[in-house]
């Protein structure tokens, strides 16, 4: 069930360059369902800014009630929300869309690549990945290593390398540049981050299962504006279309025209 | 709650709140938040003869107190939408207003006549205003002659009364609700969008993929009052508000401007359960305000609710 | 900064920021705050033939991101403009475009004759637009054929080049553009008020005076740009660009949009040193975007700066 | 000269319903001039609300760099104003306009009359009043006594009537009943409230010397908009005025036209 609730401010931190992680507290976190969901946040009270902010659950803890959201502070949503403190509320809409299904992984490895502040939501899919048996090897790209964050987090879940785009942190370059310099093996791989990074990897890696979460700019964020609707990869002129808020944000690769 | 309830042509309403056309899809996603029987109406996001894509993405964009849309008219088609949507919201108590599009008056026609015939839909609301079509929409929004033939040729074969929606891109918008209301038009509903734009600061290239777009939200609403005050005071047609609704208190500056009932977009991709709230918080304001019935305040800018009150129950 | 520097028709600009007519007065005020030398150019309060005192007050109403005014073009008339306000101005190193208003053709040719020859006037911006008086403002400012005679006449006396403010309250406003244009404009700025009105809750009663007044502020930015956008590609006439302008980058959006100049209006009141800080701003925000002169951003959304760049130095 | 300063907040109380008393500390108080004047507060960082907010200043020291404004935190500005906490700034725009002057009142005394957030400039008018020699009468309206303030304050510079409109404190009443009813002896009258209170008392006093405060809703607050402007009485249809924010708030009585 998708609930809109205040949901109080446990931690508050500042991770990289612009880059924040908040763990919000609430019943809101009863509802999550898979890795890769993702909420609506408003900040602020007013019209300024008006519309709410899509950012990914990158963890969530049914225990304690609490999630973890990662996001870059950039434009003007997500600079007031970097000014939020601890205790405060937070109006969170959510949980929203269809994260990854996570099946069993037995003797099965996972390769999950993100990119910039696609990263997040893998955080908490690798976790799960690895509940479920899977082996998990990381490929995380960052314009630079002044904005990149949680490879500690993902190096003790499993391999992770590097990729920056000024070459400042690990590989100089691409994700897919690692994927291409690395003879790694895998069986599905996941993916979020900027379509630009999803087409080249599901180009490159046609032959394999994959799943990659997609963005787009969102109004309502569950289903009932048209605001993010995609055309399907077998029918891309036509009327068919999924929408990345409600059918996604994440699909198999290969089904959505990207 | 009595002192809520309205009578329109075709419409017996339990309040005067109803989402706008295009913010609430076709009240699936809504009716998660509740029950969609709470609501006065629900206009269905546009209509067309065949099923259509829309727009390329993006389709929204952000700006100062407001947002700009392209969505492009995407909707499954008259078929879809008489066998699947119109159907499925027969289970709620409430009257469907069906917006009608199309890129020629044979569109508007055929969708009009065939849709007028579900037994939920108690009105059509023709929009003739929409910013994002490339064919049709502007002509028919902005002159008053083709405004008000297709008024007449839809009037003609619709089963139901017909509200006509108008656009506020236009010089005069008085001239235009007198068309409409010549063609003979039932109601009226107003605004749609301002058309608009929005550049990235870096790029230099439209956000929004279909390059301009229709700006709604808060931003609009004095646009919008300005121009129910000055139509409701020329024309004899209750008029369905909008333009920025997002509280109780805006509904009935609303109807102190000259609207009958209202209905509320982009507030609903803010708070979802908006509808609700209003249609509750309303009574507890009228009470404040020391007034019996919401329709008591229609006009009352101009003095319309001192000497007559046409349309309340 | 001579990335900053701008040619237009009677103009040699510093920078191609301005307060917009209105907002400034005649510049005393903010004199206090800074350097009027500093500024592009300014534009002037409203002159009409007599003084006028203008409207009742309330004159103003605050909306959502945007505010509401009716002044009524008070102003000392143009006996004292000319003998007071233009010497005073003349101790900066500043050009003044002259706001010139009036009821009917004779009085705005009346005015332009006389004002054009002050020496620091050195364009003239013709309001045919104000949507806050009761005679004249309207028709001027939404028929073609009307704004075309009245620019003419207005050409034939004018010793400074003439620009024309157009109206956002039309429903074609390339059509407007072409028709000045016809008539000898020598350039445009756009745009002026959007008219809106707000209500008070509790009484009902209109919150300004004059009932209706004009929408200005960040709440119309969008509208704005799209406007710029149609009518730069449209005409062959410089723009100077005005709605909603707060920081550089809003500055950037409007050249973008296919602004050659731009004047910043309600902001003042927000900030009585936006002017100055947008162009201390403006010179690092083009060195991060690569830009080596701020006219190469003209009209760039729509591929002009591809071509040919008509107004840089 | 007036400044524009993001002033301290030194404390920030409610105290009365909705009204707050917020007290800002910075070099905007060395400009200063006379009690009356009034500053124009920026509320928040965006653009809602978008305009300014003009509040009176109620009482300044020179030496503690410090003023205090009482306002009642009523429409969306004021709301938002009363959530600053202390050490946080306000954007402040100020001194403006020109207050009451005070002259030497050696053996005079003076009567300040106001109506609910009309109060708070007679508080520092009041002290100042007394530095030059004047004996203080105040009369205090308000709606009713829930929102009442300061009357110790007033008390502890002078005689202090009260009135309240339901009658729950004070005088059952108006300030005008109070004048009314008691036999007051003064030379000079001194008022801020609401135009109909000034307007009773103007032409109840008209034969005294008087000054009164004025308000209106303004746009820049600094004269250049013309928002505030007012016909002369002695022209109340022609074309002379004065601007409220610029050659007022201030105006001696029977100049304006009400
Ligand atoms: C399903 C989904 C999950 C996301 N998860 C994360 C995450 O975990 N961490 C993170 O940092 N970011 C995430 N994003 C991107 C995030 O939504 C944008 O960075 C954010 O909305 C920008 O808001 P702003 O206030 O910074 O920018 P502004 O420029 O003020 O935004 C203006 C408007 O554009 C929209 N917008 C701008 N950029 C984007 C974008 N890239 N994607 C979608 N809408 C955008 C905003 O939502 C807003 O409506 C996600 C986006 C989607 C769609
Ligand atoms: C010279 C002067 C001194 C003032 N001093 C004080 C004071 O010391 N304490 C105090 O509580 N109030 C004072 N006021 C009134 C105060 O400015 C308004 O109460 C306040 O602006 C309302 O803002 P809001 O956000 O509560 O209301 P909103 O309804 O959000 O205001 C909307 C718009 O209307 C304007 N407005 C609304 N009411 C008034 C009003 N009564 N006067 C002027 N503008 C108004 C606002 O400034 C804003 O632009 C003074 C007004 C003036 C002109
Ligand atoms: C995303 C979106 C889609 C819309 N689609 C339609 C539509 O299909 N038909 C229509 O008549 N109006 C449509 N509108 C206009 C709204 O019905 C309404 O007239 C307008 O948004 C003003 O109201 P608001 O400010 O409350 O949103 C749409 C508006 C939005 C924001
Ligand atoms: C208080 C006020 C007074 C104005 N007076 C005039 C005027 O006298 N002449 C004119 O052409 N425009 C006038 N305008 C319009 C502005 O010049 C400008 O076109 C408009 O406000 C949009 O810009 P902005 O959003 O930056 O304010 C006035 C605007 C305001 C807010
Ligand atoms: S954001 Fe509204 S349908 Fe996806
Ligand atoms: S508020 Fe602008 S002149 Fe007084």
């Amino acid at each position: 069930m998708i609930v809109n609730e205040r949901m109080k401010v446990i931690s508050h931190e500042r991770i990289a360059k612009n880059i924040f992680e908040l763990v919000l507290q609430g019943e809101l976190v009863n509802e999550i369902k898979a890795p890769g969901q993702f909420v609506h946040v408003k900040v602020g009270t007013g019209i300024d800014p008006l519309l709410r902010r899509p950012i990914s659950i990158a963890d969530h803890d049914h225990e304690e009630q609490t999630m973890t959201l990662i996001y870059r502070a950039e434009g003007k949503g997500t600079k007031l929300l970097s000014t939020v403190n601890n205790k405060e509320r937070v109006d969170i809409l959510g949980p929203l869309g269809n994260g990854f299904t996570v099946e069993d992984g037995k003797n099965k490895t996972a390769l999950l690549v993100g990119g910039g502040i696609g990263v997040p939501p893998l955080y908490g899919l690798s976790k799960r990945l690895i509940e479920h048996g899977w082996t998990v090897k990381h490929i995380l790209g960052f314009q630079d290593g002044s904005v990149s964050f949680y490879e500690e987090h993902f190096t003790e879940l499993g391999g992770t390398y590097l990729a920056t785009v000024d070459g400042s942190k690990g590989t100089h370059g691409f994700v897919t540049d690692v994927i291409q310099n690395e003879t790694l093996q895998f069986d599905e791989y996941f993916s979020c981050g900027p379509t630009p990074m999803l087409k080249a990897l599901q180009s490159k890696l046609d032959e394999k299962k994959g799943f990659i979460s997609l963005e787009e700019r969102m109004g309502c964020g569950i289903g009932a504006c048209f605001a993010c609707v995609c055309h399907m990869q077998d029918d891309p002129q036509g009327t068919s279309y999924v929408k990345i808020c409600s059918d996604g944000p994440v699909f198999p690769a290969g089904v959505v025209q990207l | 709650m009595k002192k809520l309830q309205i009578e329109l042509p075709g419409l017996s309403l339990k309040n005067p709140v109803m989402p706008a056309s295009g913010c609430f899809g076709f009240g699936r996603e809504y009716s998660q938040f509740y029950d969609l029987s709470e609501l006065g109406a629900i206009m269905i996001k546009a209509t067309t003869e065949e099923a259509r894509f829309g727009n390329p993405t993006p389709r929204v964009a952000e700006t100062n107190g407001g947002m700009l849309n392209a969505i492009g008219l995407q909707n499954p088609g008259l078929k879809g939408v008489m066998e699947k949507e119109l159907p499925w919201l027969s289970r709620f108590d409430v009257p469907i207003i069906a917006n009608v599009a199309g890129s020629q008056v044979e569109d508007y026609v055929e969708v009009a006549k065939e849709i007028s015939t579900a037994s939920n839909v108690k009105a059509l609301e023709l929009n003739i205003s929409c910013p994002n079509v490339k064919t049709g929409g502007i002509a028919f929004g902005t002159i008053p002659e083709v405004a008000q033939e297709l008024t007449k040729k839809v009037k003609e074969v619709s089963e139901v009364p017909l509200y006509v929606k108008l656009s506020p891109n236009v010089s005069n918008i008085v001239e235009m609700a007198k068309a409409v209301e010549a063609g003979g038009a039932d109601g009226l509903t107003m605004i749609n969008t301002l058309l608009g734009m929005r550049l990235d600061m870096k790029t230099g290239k439209p956000v929004l993929a279909n390059k301009t777009g229709g700006l709604s939200g808060p931003a609009i609403k004095p646009v919008a009052i300005r121009m129910i005050y000055e139509v409701s005071q020329a024309v004899d047609l209750p008029i369905i508000g909008m333009g920025g609704i997002q509280t109780a208190e805006d509904v009935i500056e609303y109807f102190h401007a000259g609207a009958s009932a209202v209905a509320v977009g982009t507030a609903n991709f803010v708070d979802p359960f908006v509808c609700q709230r209003i249609i509750n918080e309303l009574p507890v304001l009228l009470d404040e305000l020391g007034v019996d019935h919401i329709s008591n305040l229609t006009g009352r800018s101009w003095g319309k609710s001192d000497t007559k009150t046409i349309y309340s129950t």
